[in-house]
Parts: C-alpha cells; sequence; structure tokens
C-alpha cells in the first residue's frame, strides 16, 4: 500500500460519494455543485493514471465550461423553474423508484461481473505493453507526447471534431436565441 | 500500482449512479448531469487504459475527444433544454411527451 | 288397421288437429281431447273382450302367444361385417298388459275432464297431453325393447313440460327433480339395453335384435356376449347379469317409485296440476311395475329369483315407510303421494314373491291403485281448485259443506285402505297371500316380510282415518272463513262424471275380481313357471 | 235352504241398495220389512237346518293361479243360529230406531247404514271361506264406524269411531296374517276344509319346531302366530283386553245402535269367529284364551262399578260378559260359551233399548226445561219406576239375566259357564284355580253394578230436580215401537225359550245341540254349590246396594276419593296408556321418518344433484376457460403482446431507456444462465 494507492482510494471515494450526493440530492442547485467535486476528483484520478493532460482538459472544459454552460442555462430559464424543481419532494426510496433502482442494480451486478471476468491487469495486449515498456510511467514527457499525436496521428479526428465543436456552438446559439415572431 | 480492475469498479459504480439518475430524475438539466457522469466514466476507462498506450496515446486522445464532445453534447443539449421550458413551461421529460404541439 | 296401433296412435293424431286448429277454436281443445280419451277407452274396451284367454294364449316368452300383433320392419341396416342392425316396430298384447292398457284408457278420461280447469296456453296442454297419452300406450304395448324405450323417454318431455309449466308455486324444482330422477334412470337403461343387443341373436335371421321376447330365452344369448347366460361375465367384478338387472331395476324402481328413489313423488305430484297428477299416479307408477315384471323379471329371471329376497325387503320397506310418512303429513296431496308409495310397496312385494297369487295380486293392486290414486287426486283438485289450499289442517267438517264430495272421499279412502268389497282389498290380500305362500313352497320372500307388509294395511287406515275426521267431520271450521264457505260449492256433473265410473271400477273389481284375474292368470301362471326352472 | 239362507242375507243388502237412492221415512219401512223378511226366512231356515247336518253351496268366484276361489254358504249349527239371533235381535232394534231416531235429520242415511251392517253381520254368520270372512268381518267394523260417527258432528263420536275402526284394524290385521299363514300352509281358503271333521287342521300336527300339514310344513312359530292373530281378532272385536277400549268410546252412537252392534251382534262375532276357528288352538292357547278373557270380566266389572254413564256401564258390562264367553271357549265350555253368547244377546240388547228409552225421555226433559245435563248420566235418574213401569220390568228382567238369577236364561248360561271353569280348573294345576275364583268374583261385582243401575235409575226420586226445583216432564214408555221390543226381547230373556228346566242348563236344546258328550253323567258338587253359592250371594250384593243406594246409608268403601275408586273410573287409565304408549311413538316416528325423508333421502337426491350441477359447472368451467379460452388465449396473446409493445411507446424517454436497460440486463441474465 504506497501513497498512491491511498490517493486513489481517497479520490475514488469522493468521487463516488459526490456522485451519490448527486443523485440523492433533491436540490438541483446542490448536486449541481456537488457535480464539481466529483469532476474535480475525477481529474484526481486522472492524474493518478498519468493522464495530467486529460485531467487539466477535464478542468478546464467541464468545470470551466459544462458546468458554468448549465448553471447559466437555467438561471437563464428563470426564477421559477427553480422553486418549481426545489420544491418537488421526492425520496429515492420512492416506490416508483423501485424499478430502475432494480435494473440499475442488476445492471451493475453484470458490469461488475464482467469486469471480475475481463482481470483486467492481465489482458493480453496490457502484458504485452509492460513487456514493451509501452506503458506510461511517470518519467516521461506525455504532454508533448500529446501533441505530436494531435498533429500527426489523429489529425483528421480532431479536426472533424472541431468542425463539429463549432456546429455545435452554432447550433446552440441558434436554439437558444429568442424566438421571434416565426 | 494502482490495478486496472479498481479503476473498473469505480467507473462501474459511476456509470451505475449515472444511470440511475438518467433513470429517476424528473428534471432534464439533472438527466444532463447524469449522462456527463456516464460520459465521465467511460472517460475514466479510456484514461487508465490509456496508461498501457505510450506510443499512440489512444485512450487519452479518446478522453480528449470524448471531454471536447460532451462539451459540445452540452451546450445542444442546453439550448434545447431552455427551448422545451419556453414552450411546455417544464423540464419534466414525462410531460414532454409529443412530438407534436 | 292393426287394434293396437291404432290404440297408440289415435291421440296423436287428434294430438296433430289441435296443433292445427287455429288459437281462436281453443275452447274445443278438451273436447277433442276428451274425445280421443273416450276412443282410446272404447278401443281398448275392444281389445279387451276380443283378448282370448287360456294357455294357449298366454304370451310372456312366446311371441306366437302374444295377441293383436303388429311386427313391422323399422330399421334394418346392413352393417356389414358388423352383422345386421334389426330394429321392429313390434307390438302385441298379453294378459299382463291388456287390463293396464284398460285401466290407463279409463284413467286417461278422467284426467281429460279434470283438464277443465287448466286455463293458460290451452294448445301447449292438450297437444303435450295427448302426446304423453301416446307413449304411455306405446310403452305398455310395444315388445321391440328399443321400442319400448323410446316410448319411455317420451313421456318423459310431455311430463317435465307439463309440471314444468302448467304446475304450482315449486313447479320447476319438481320438474326438474322428476326429470333428473326419471333421466338418470333411463339412461343407464340404455347402455343395458344396448348391452342386451349385443348379446341376443334372433334365431331365425341370426342377427342381432331388440326383441324382448326374443332375449326372454336363455337359448338366444350369443356364449360370449356381455349377458351370456352361459359364461358368467363380470363387470367391474360383478356377475353382469345382476349389474344388468339392478340398473333396469332402478330404472323402473324409479317410477314405481321404491323407497329410496321416491323423493321425486311426492313433490311432483304436490306441484302438478291435477291432470297431471291423475296421469302420473294413474298410469305413470304402472310403468315402473309393469317393467318389473316385464323386462327385469322377463330378462333377467335368474337375478330376479336370487334378489327376490331385496325385492321383497325393498317392497316391505316402501310399504311401512310411505305409511307412516304418510301420517306426517299436512299437505293432503302429499299425503295422498306417500300413500302411492305405500301402495305401490305392495306391487313390489308381490312380484318378489314369484307365485301366482302374488303376481296376480300385483297387477291387480296396480289396476286398483290405478283407479283409486286417479280418484283420490281428482278429489284433491276439486278442493284445490275451489279454494287453493290443501293443509289437512285449514278444513273442519267439509261434511256438512259438501256431502256429495264428502261420500266420495269416503270411497276413495276406504277402498284405499283395503275395505272389502272394493279393488283394493283383494289386491292387497293376494299380494300379502303370495308373499306367504312364497316363504312355504318356493322360500323366496320369508314370512315375516308379508307379516310386516299386514301392518302396512293397519297404519293405511290410521292416515286416512285422520284425515277424514280431521277434515270432513266435526263442526265446520275453514280457515278462509265465509269466502271459503261460499267457494266450496259440492261437486258438479263434470266432476261426478270423472269420479262415478272410478268408484265404480274400484267397487267392480272389489266384488268381481275376475275381470282382471280371468285375463291375466295364465299369463301369471306362465310366468311363474318361466321363474320357475330358476328357483333352486 | 241355502238359497232362503242367501236370501236372508241379501234382503238388508238389498234394503241397503234402495236406501242410497230414496230418502224420508220410507227408508225405516224398506230396511224393517228387509230385515223381518230376513228374519222370517231364517228361522224356517232355522227349522230346517239346525240339528240337520251341514249344508254347503258354493260357486267360483275367481281363480288365481291354480287356486280356485268360492264364494258360498256355510250353513250349519252354529251358522244357523247365528243367522237367526242376528235377525231377532235386528228386527227389534229395527223397530226400536225407527221411533228412537224418528226426529234426526239424517234418519234415511241411519237405515241406510243400519241395512249394510245387518248385510254384513248376517254374510259374516253364513259365508264359507276365509277370504269372505275377512271381508265381511272388515264391513262390519266399517258399517260400525259409520253408525258410531253417526252424528257427526260430535267431536267426540268421530274420535270414537275412528278409534273404533283403528283398533279393529288391528284385528284385522292380525286376523289376515292368521288366514294368511293358514292359506300358506293348506293352501285353501275353504272353511270346511279347513276346520270340518277330519278336516286339514286336525290332520296336522307339531312335531319339532315344525307345523307339519299335509300339503306343506313351516316353523311352528307361525302356528302361534296364525292362532295369535285370530287372538287379536278376537280381541279387538269382541272388545277383549288390551284392545277393548274402543268399546265404551263407541257408546257415542246412537243406542239403538250400541244396542244391536255393540252389545249383542258385531261383538259377539270374535266368539263366533273362535266356534269357527276352534279346532286350531292347542291346549295352551287355549290357557291364554281363558285367560285373556277372565282378566277382561274382571277389569271391565271392576271399571263398571264406578261409571255414571248409563251406557258406559252397559259397554263394561258388555265387555266383562264377553270376557265370560271368551274365557268359556278357552276352558273348553264350547257349547256354553255359545249359549251364552245367545242369551247375552238378548237381555244386553234388552238393557240397551231400556237405556235408550230412560235416555230419550232424559233428553226430552232436557230440551224441554233446558237443562245443562248430561241425559246419559245416571246420577240425575232416578225414581223412573212409576213414570215408566213397562221400562222398569224389562231392566229388572234384563238385569236379572245379567246377574245370572234364576229363572232366567242368564242363570242357565252363565252358571254352566261357572260350572265348567271350576271343572276345568280341576285338571290344572293349583295356580289355575284362580280363574274360576275370579270369575265368581266377578258374577258379584256384576250383580251389584247391575243393582246399582236399577237402583239409581228407577228408585228414589228425580234428581233432575237437585238441580232444577220445577220441571216439565212428560216421561213414559213412549209408543209402540218402544214397547214392543222391550216385550219381545224380555220373554226372550227368560228361561223357557231355552230349556224348560229353568235351573239345569245341561238341558238346554240350545246347549244339547253343541255337545257332542253327555255332561249329565258327570254331574258333581259343583252343580249344586255353584248356583246355590252364587246366586245368594248374589242376592245379598244387591241387597247391600240396596241399601247404599236405595236406602242412601253410608257406607266405608264407597268413599268417593281413594285411589282405588279413580283407578276404577278412570278404567285402569288404558286409554292414557295406550296414546301414550302406541299412538304418539308412532306418530313421532312418522314425523322422524318424513324429517329422514326430507332431510337424508331427499338430502342426498340433493346433493347428488348438487353435485351434478357442480360437475355442470366444472364442465362448463371446462368449456369457456379451456377450450373456448385456449382460442381467446391464442387472441389474448396477441393482443397482450400488441399492448406490450404498445406500452414502450409512451413517448417516455426516460421509460425507454429503462426498458432498453431492462432488456440488456435480461439478456445478459439469460446469457449467463444459458
Amino acid at each position: 500500500m504506497n501513497a498512491a494507492n491511498i490517493l486513489f482510494y481517497i479520490m475514488s471515494f469522493i468521487v463516488l460519494a459526490s456522485a451519490l450526493y448527486v443523485a440523492a440530492s433533491k436540490h438541483l442547485v446542490r448536486s449541481v455543485f456537488m457535480f464539481f467535486v466529483t469532476l474535480f476528483a475525477l481529474a484526481g484520478l486522472y492524474v493518478l493514471s498519468l493522464a495530467d493532460f486529460v485531467a487539466v482538459t477535464q478542468i478546464v472544459v467541464y468545470v470551466g465550461g459544462i458546468l458554468v454552460l448549465i448553471l447559466f442555462a437555467f438561471m437563464l430559464s428563470g426564477r421559477e423553474t427553480l422553486d418549481v424543481l426545489q420544491t418537488e419532494n421526492r425520496s429515492i426510496w420512492k416506490i416508483n423508484n423501485l424499478p430502475a433502482m432494480l435494473i440499475v442494480g442488476l445492471f451493475f451486478i453484470i458490469l461488475i461481473n464482467v469486469i471480475l471476468q475481463t482481470n483486467a491487469d492481465h489482458l493480453g495486449w496490457i502484458t504485452d505493453s509492460i513487456k514493451l515498456k509501452n506503458n506510461i510511467t511517470n518519467s516521461g514527457e506525455m504532454t508533448a507526447n500529446i501533441g505530436v499525436n494531435l498533429m500527426t496521428r489523429y489529425l483528421l479526428p480532431f479536426e472533424i471534431v472541431s468542425i463539429l465543436l463549432m456546429m455545435a456552438l452554432v447550433g446552440a446559439a441558434h436554439l437558444s436565441r429568442k424566438e421571434q415572431q416565426a | 500500482m494502482i490495478s486496472l480492475t479498481n479503476y473498473l469498479v469505480v467507473s462501474g459504480i459511476l456509470f451505475c449512479i449515472g444511470l440511475y439518475v438518467v433513470l429517476v430524475k424528473r428534471n432534464a438539466i439533472q438527466i444532463l448531469i447524469g449522462i456527463e457522469m456516464m460520459l465521465n466514466a467511460a472517460i475514466l476507462n479510456l484514461v487508465a487504459f490509456g496508461k498501457y498506450d505510450k506510443v499512440n496515446n489512444g485512450g487519452q486522445m479518446f478522453a480528449l475527444f470524448a471531454i471536447i464532445l460532451a462539451a459540445a453534447t452540452t451546450a445542444v443539449a442546453l439550448a434545447i433544454i431552455l427551448n422545451v421550458y419556453r414552450r411546455y413551461k417544464t423540464i419534466d421529460p414525462d410531460k414532454v411527451d409529443q412530438l407534436k404541439d | 288397421m292393426n287394434l293396437l296401433t291404432l290404440l297408440i296412435f289415435i291421440p296423436l293424431l287428434f294430438g296433430l288437429l289441435i296443433v292445427v286448429l287455429p288459437s281462436s277454436l281453443r275452447n274445443s281443445y278438451k273436447y277433442i281431447t276428451l274425445l280421443a280419451a273416450l276412443v282410446q277407452l272404447g278401443i281398448s274396451l275392444l281389445l279387451y273382450f276380443q283378448f282370448k284367454t287360456g294357455a294357449s294364449y298366454a304370451g310372456i316368452d312366446h311371441e306366437s302367444q302374444f295377441q293383436f300383433i303388429q311386427k313391422l320392419p323399422w330399421i334394418n341396416l346392413n352393417l356389414g361385417g358388423m352383422g345386421k342392425m334389426q330394429i321392429d316396430y313390434f307390438v302385441g298384447v298379453d294378459g299382463v298388459s291388456i287390463t293396464l292398457l284398460v285401466m290407463s284408457a279409463l284413467v286417461m278420461v278422467v284426467a281429460a275432464i279434470a283438464s277443465w280447469e287448466i286455463n293458460k296456453n290451452l294448445k301447449g296442454f292438450f297437444v303435450l297431453f295427448l302426446i304423453l297419452d301416446m307413449a304411455v300406450f306405446g310403452v305398455f304395448c310395444s315388445l321391440d325393447f328399443f321400442l319400448f324405450y323410446i316410448f319411455y323417454e317420451l313421456m318423459l318431455l310431455p311430463l317435465y313440460f307439463l309440471i314444468g309449466m302448467w304446475g304450482g308455486a315449486r313447479r320447476e324444482y319438481a320438474a326438474i327433480k322428476f326429470f333428473l330422477y326419471t333421466l338418470f334412470g333411463s339412461v343407464f337403461m340404455l347402455l343395458v339395453m344396448v348391452g342386451l343387443y349385443l348379446s341376443v341373436k334372433d334365431p331365425a335371421t341370426g342377427s342381432h335384435t331388440f326383441n324382448m321376447i326374443q332375449m326372454m330365452n336363455p337359448a338366444n344369448y350369443d356364449a360370449h356376449s356381455i349377458f351370456s347366460t352361459i359364461n358368467h361375465q363380470t363387470i367391474f367384478g360383478f356377475p353382469a347379469r345382476t349389474v344388468g338387472f339392478i340398473v333396469l331395476f332402478v330404472a323402473f324402481a324409479i317410477k314405481v317409485p321404491v323407497v329410496p328413489f321416491h323423493t321425486w313423488l311426492p313433490d311432483a305430484h304436490v306441484e302438478a296440476p291435477t291432470p297431471v297428477s291423475i296421469i302420473l299416479a294413474g298410469v305413470l307408477l304402472k310403468i315402473g311395475g309393469y317393467g318389473i315384471i316385464r323386462i327385469c323379471v322377463g330378462i333377467f329371471p335368474d337375478v330376479a329369483v336370487s334378489g327376490s329376497f331385496v325385492l321383497g325387503l325393498l317392497g316391505v320397506i316402501s310399504i311401512l315407510y310411505g305409511a307412516l310418512n304418510a301420517l306426517a303429513q299436512r299437505d293432503l296431496k302429499r299425503m295422498i303421494a306417500y300413500s302411492s308409495v305405500s301402495h305401490m310397496g305392495f306391487v313390489l312385494l308381490g312380484i318378489a314373491s314369484l307365485t301366482t297369487e302374488g303376481i296376480s295380486g300385483a297387477v291387480m293392486q296396480m289396476v286398483s291403485h290405478g283407479f283409486l290414486s286417479s280418484m283420490l287426486f281428482f278429489l284433491v283438485g276439486v278442493i284445490y281448485t275451489r279454494v287453493h289450499d290443501r293443509d289437512i289442517y285449514n278444513f273442519r267438517g267439509l261434511g256438512t259443506l259438501m256431502p256429495q264430495f264428502t261420500v266420495f272421499v269416503m270411497i276413495g279412502f276406504f277402498a284405499s285402505l283395503g275395505l272389502p268389497g272394493f279393488s283394493a282389498f283383494i289386491a292387497e290380500a293376494f299380494t300379502l297371500a303370495g308373499a306367504f305362500k312364497s316363504g312355504s313352497t318356493n322360500g323366496l320372500v320369508p314370512h315375516w316380510m308379508a307379516a310386516c307388509g299386514a301392518l302396512g294395511i293397519l297404519l293405511s287406515a290410521c292416515y286416512f282415518l285422520w284425515t277424514l275426521q280431521r277434515m270432513f267431520f266435526g263442526t265446520e271450521r275453514l280457515k278462509g272463513g265465509e269466502t271459503w264457505k261460499h267457494a266450496l260449492k259440492d261437486i258438479n256433473w263434470r266432476e261426478k262424471s270423472a269420479l262415478i265410473p272410478l268408484a265404480l271400477m274400484a267397487l267392480l273389481l272389489g266384488i268381481m275380481p275376475s275381470l282382471v284375474f280371468g285375463k291375466i292368470n295364465d299369463s301369471v301362471i306362465a310366468l311363474v313357471e318361466f321363474t320357475k326352472q330358476y328357483i333352486r | 235352504m241355502a238359497y232362503h239362507a242367501l236370501a236372508a242375507v241379501l234382503l238388508p243388502l238389498f234394503a241397503f241398495v234402495v236406501n242410497c237412492f230414496i230418502k224420508g221415512k220410507a227408508t225405516g219401512w224398506v230396511s224393517t220389512i228387509a230385515i223381518l223378511l230376513s228374519a222370517i226366512v231364517s228361522i224356517i231356515v232355522f227349522n230346517h237346518t239346525f240339528n240337520g247336518g251341514t249344508i254347503h253351496l258354493n260357486r267360483v268366484w275367481f281363480t288365481i293361479g291354480d287356486t280356485q276361489l268360492y264364494a258360498g254358504l256355510l250353513l250349519n249349527n252354529l251358522s244357523t243360529l247365528m243367522l237367526l239371533l242376528v235377525n231377532l235381535i235386528a228386527l227389534p232394534v229395527h223397530i226400536f230406531s225407527m221411533a228412537y231416531m224418528g226426529h234426526d235429520k239424517r234418519y234415511g242415511r241411519y237405515f241406510t247404514c243400519l241395512s249394510l251392517f245387518c248385510f254384513s253381520m248376517l254374510a259374516l254368520v253364513v259365508v264359507d271361506n276365509m277370504v269372505l270372512f275377512y271381508a265381511f268381518w272388515e264391513m262390519v267394523g266399517f258399517s260400525s264406524y259409520l253408525l258410531i260417527g253417526f252424528w257427526y258432528k260430535k267431536e267426540v263420536a268421530i274420535q270414537a269411531n275412528k278409534k273404533a275402526f283403528i283398533m279393529n284394524r288391528i284385528g284385522d290385521v292380525g286376523l289376515l296374517i292368521s288366514i294368511l299363514v293358514i292359506y300358506a300352509q293348506y293352501h285353501t281358503f275353504d272353511l270346511i276344509k279347513l276346520f270340518g271333521i277330519n278336516g286339514l287342521i286336525s290332520q296336522s300336527y307339531i312335531k319339532d319346531g315344525l307345523w307339519i300339514a299335509p300339503a306343506s310344513s313351516i316353523p311352528a312359530a307361525w302356528q302361534y302366530i296364525a292362532c295369535g292373530g285370530i287372538f287379536l281378532a278376537v280381541c279387538a272385536k269382541s272388545a277383549q283386553f288390551p284392545l277393548h277400549t274402543w268399546l265404551p268410546d263407541a257408546m257415542e252412537g246412537p243406542t239403538s245402535v250400541s244396542a244391536l252392534i255393540h252389545a249383542a251382534t258385531m261383538v259377539a262375532a270374535g266368539i263366533f269367529l273362535l266356534g269357527r276357528v276352534y279346532p286350531m288352538f292347542n291346549t295352551a292357547e287355549l290357557d291364554a284364551l281363558a285367560i285373556i278373557g277372565c282378566f277382561t270380566a274382571f277389569m271391565a266389572a271392576t271399571i263398571a262399578l264406578t261409571q255414571n254413564d248409563l251406557k258406559r256401564i252397559l259397554a263394561f258390562s258388555t265387555i266383562s260378559q264377553l270376557g265370560f264367553m271368551v274365557m268359556a271357549m278357552g276352558i273348553n265350555a264350547y257349547a256354553s260359551s255359545l249359549f251364552h253368547l245367545v242369551t247375552h244377546a238378548f237381555f244386553k240388547c234388552l238393557l240397551f233399548l231400556v237405556a235408550g228409552v230412560v235416555i230419550h225421555e232424559m233428553q226430552h226433559v232436557k230440551d224441554e226445561n233446558q237443562l245443562d245435563i248430561d241425559p246419559q248420566n245416571i246420577l240425575y235418574m232416578g225414581g223412573l219406576r212409576k213414570r215408566m213401569p213397562l221400562t222398569f220390568i224389562a231392566a229388572l228382567i234384563g238385569g236379572a239375566a245379567l246377574v245370572g238369577l234364576p229363572l232366567t236364561s242368564g242363570y242357565l248360561s252363565k252358571d254352566g259357564i261357572l260350572i265348567q271353569a271350576f271343572e276345568w280348573s280341576d285338571t290344572k294345576s293349583i295356580g289355575y284355580k284362580i280363574v274360576p275364583i275370579m270369575m265368581l268374583i266377578t258374577s258379584w261385582l256384576t250383580a251389584f253394578y247391575v243393582a246399582r243401575l236399577i237402583f239409581k235409575v228407577f228408585f228414589g226420586k228425580l234428581r233432575v230436580l237437585d238441580v232444577k226445583p220445577v220441571v216439565i216432564c212428560h216421561i213414559s214408555d213412549g209408543g209402540w215401537q218402544y214397547r214392543l221390543p222391550l216385550i219381545l226381547l224380555s220373554i226372550c230373556c227368560l228361561f223357557p225359550v231355552f230349556s224348560l228346566n229353568p235351573l239345569l242348563y245341561e238341558q238346554s236344546w240350545l246347549f244339547k245341540a253343541f255337545t257332542t258328550a253327555d255332561h249329565l253323567e258327570r254331574m258333581n258338587i259343583y252343580h249344586t254349590i255353584i248356583p246355590a253359592g252364587l246366586n245368594i250371594l248374589s242376592i245379598v250384593v244387591i241387597y247391600f246396594a240396596y241399601a247404599v243406594y236405595v236406602q242412601e246409608r253410608k257406607m266405608l268403601p264407597f268413599a268417593q276419593n281413594n285411589w282405588a275408586f279413580d283407578f276404577s273410573y278412570n278404567q285402569w287409565y288404558f286409554n292414557k296408556a295406550y296414546n301414550n304408549i302406541f299412538v304418539k311413538p308412532v306418530l313421532a316416528l312418522g314425523s322422524g321418518l318424513f324429517w329422514f325423508d326430507r332431510k337424508v333421502i331427499d338430502g342426498f337426491i340433493q346433493l347428488l344433484q348438487n353435485i351434478l350441477l357442480w360437475l355442470s359447472k366444472v364442465a362448463d368451467v371446462l368449456d369457456r376457460y379451456v377450450i373456448d379460452g385456449f382460442l381467446h388465449l391464442l387472441t389474448a396473446i396477441v393482443q397482450y403482446i400488441g399492448n406490450f409493445v404498445r406500452s414502450f411507446q409512451t413517448g417516455r424517454v426516460q421509460y425507454y431507456l429503462l426498458s432498453m436497460l431492462a432488456v440488456i440486463v435480461a439478456w445478459f441474465i439469460f446469457k449467463t444462465l444459458i
């Protein structure tokens, strides 16, 4: 048990706990803010798996972009929405949620089952990559490598994503504009 | 070394929580949050496996793309939610069950 | 034209006439029915007087000795490998049936007169009445089992409707009960009938036959058939012939009715309209007795001999049980119904003895009871049509109000309780004499049964006299007060015309029993001889 | 002669038939003339036939099997005598009735029934076979039923006639059973063949528990049952213990009827039956008969002591005297029994007619003064001696005959019985002595109650005056219709009619006709001591009664509040006992069986019916839900699938998602399990 492991457990605990809170919370704003915590903790987990660039992107895009966007969205949508939503009095243990819980529980069991059956640490390609020293260690310059790869190997997806992103932005802007007399 | 299985379990739990949120919540924004959670669970997997691809960096690359696409979808989704809200005065997806008005 | 065929189908002709007549002529229906019954009575009397007696006309198991025979091929199918199917229209009479025919004809006339009181759905009533009439005569005349069965079943249906549609308050219950009971009996009878058909071969044609007379000859049975007389086959571990006998016996015992198959009778009688009660008591019950003599004893004489103890016991139980039950009744009609059970018990006792006295007495009892029970039911009907009440306790001192009626009631009651001079006395005395003699000669029925049967005579005196005293004597006191007093008019000419022949017949047969015994004697001797070979 | 006898029998029948169709006073004349002719014919028959052998005439009645039944006449001493007797009793009664019933509205009906009775009774005594005997035996009972209940509005009368008929029916059933046993044993009903000299009965015997007859043999028990049946018949008809209770009640009928039927003729039919079938009995059975008769005689006499109803006293005395006759039969005193039957018929009929006159006059008194009294109660009578002298004399003669005082016919017959009873007991063990001694006591009791009756009615003063001091009374002997019968019958009660020697019963022509052995040879001490002792003591008893009832001395034993008095007054409580022991249980049994019938047998049928209904319902269900249901199921499945699929198209996103997930989960589970 080294420090990385301890950190991992702490981080994953935070992730799961905050996510559960989000799920359980009746308070929309609180759940949104709790979602920040989840995302931050996730970023921590990325770091722990030696993906610092992804972690940074996560924080920038999600926390800086998406969550702000969400907050904006319901701030824009007006106060009464919040009132309605916040007064919604629903318990997670409500009978209506039971099918969902059941299904989700079953799904979870299946997932765990699959995960355990997979025995991910001993997959062929992973053992190969360890053998070939293809795995990332905390010594290497990974961010540079990403940059190179983006511009060479993943250039086409990169371009497509940027176009898509632009289209999405334009579309979002178009959708959210105030409708005139049309 | 943190075992891959640990990552997978955490991401599985997270995915399920997200799924639950998506299924249960009666609020489009919360559902969106749930979707994001599921996406993040997936990204966590990508990142965790990406550790074993030093040369191509496939896992991390896809994690990046996913994050960006999530941002795009969120933007579009929010725009849609706003529109729905304007039209139906609610963002409960159960009550928005008409394709035409 | 064969007289018997004419006798059987006359009612049908008149029935058709009623069917085609428009409803505007509905008042004529009763006259048509009465005419039909009278014509039938005439024909049956003609038959009676033409009926030849003597040992060579005994009938029973000799086809050639039957009289007024008509035998026409009816359903003759060549079934190829299965042989030929042979069903005949075969009618004829011997001593046992001829007296019953005359009796039934007279009872039918009385019933037709009693039908005057019917006032709803006349067409239906009289058509059903005439169909019933036809079926009854068909049963008494047919010598082909299939034909017998058809007539037997044909009786049920009109009766069901007659009780169910023109009956009293609980008519549907009574009708269903009656129907189920008799149907229960006859359904199993069908099975035995088919079994007999498959067992018996007509020696002349070599094909299977429904001919009852052929069934009486043990030589006609296939050695390997179910009812074979040689190889004793079994059904469910019981001897097949015994089972066949029991099934047929139960079918007829329900008709007779023998305790414990009797409970349809009080209900059916109480609910049935008067004419139907008359036919039920006068004729229908006799079909049971006739069937036991002709079919049970005739076709299964071996079993009848070995089972005569049980038969006699049932007879005695019926006598005493019916009489004691009659003692407990408040409803006049029910009382008479139970008395019928008691009196018909004598028939069974007489048959069980298998002596000439016993069987003659049984036939005499059937004839006598035919007249007397018709008379009694008619008398009840008289009161019932006037005040719609039959409770014995609700009447007192009717003798003052209706003197002539009371005279007829006394005749009916005393004749029924076996006062000498009336037919029932002769019948009961000789039934018992036969039963006693049986104990001394063929040993079939022990003496004590006959002695117990004699107690029935005592009990019948008790309930009839009690009723007489309770209802007809004493100072008049009626439940309905003045209204009833006005309603209870003495009997009119129509009612008298129905009652007088019955009373006279009862008296005549009591003084001259040879009217019956003379005609039946040869047949009875033949029957006793026929069964004697099975008595060990 | 047989045709004469037939005519004598059929004349009343003819009167009956005629009376059925006519009304009014003519009926009385028709009946009376018929009975008069019949009496004349029967006298002719008697003259020719008595002691002249047997005449038997028969014709085939009907054939049953190979048995031929004959209807015929059998005239021997017994039947000829009875034929005459019945006619001689019936004639005065008819004459008497014409006056006695003269004011009744149903006068015609009365004579119709009376003629029917006469016909039945006459036929009963002459028929030659058991079936006809039974038939007329019962016809007699039936006509008696009609006559007892003649006043059918009187509740007690119709109760009484019902009781009489049913009790007689018990006897009839006994008789029927014994006839049938005899038939089963001997295959014939003919009386001569059965009971004649060297008849079938005399050829049969009991050996090793079997009753062996020429034709067949059955267990000996049936011989006893046959005899028991005859006893029962005798007991019922002749009112012997235990079937005697109907006779006192039968007094509810008109008095003339009581005189004819319930005193002289019908009740004697039991004795006549015993006479007819006498050869059947063996010693033990005869002893039983003697004991029954003795007991009945004593019992009835004790009851008669305390009764107040005039007719009831006479009824019990009849029972008592019939007991004498039955006992006489039992002690082998066949001739004496029949002798007593004849003499008793006359004097008892006379006494009843006297009673009839008295009651008739009392009824007049009652009607004229509107008194609330029972005209039959002797406590209201008294002092009638002077007002109706003829009646008084007739009553004296009748009473003397009943007591058995010398110079009367009763002396001859009754003393004969007593003497023979003592002789009989000599041949038996000492215990049997009680029979003659009880008879002796009974005789004294008889003397007492007869004396009481006569003193109460004819002596003293008219006690109606105690009820109402001033009464109009025209009490007299009445017209010739009353006088003539009384005179006729009184003459018949005197000794010369039967024997020229007033003291020796053996010399009576009637006695001689029925005995074969010559009793004069057996003259012994009894023949003097018994008549003397009996009569002396009787006179003492009569004087005693005179002292009590006329001089009204208070005597200790006549207190009316002790148990003996109650016991006697209530007729030994027989009615109550029979009601509790027989009538109620039978009725309860009837109700019980009816319950059984309704609940158990019918219940069983109902159960079957319910099962049937249930089965049919099951079949219906099967039909509807299984066979039809299969088709319905197919359509329902299709429909359900349609609905099921449609239910996913809710338009709810989350629901879609849930379904998808469910399918995935299901798929996984499926995969894992397979």
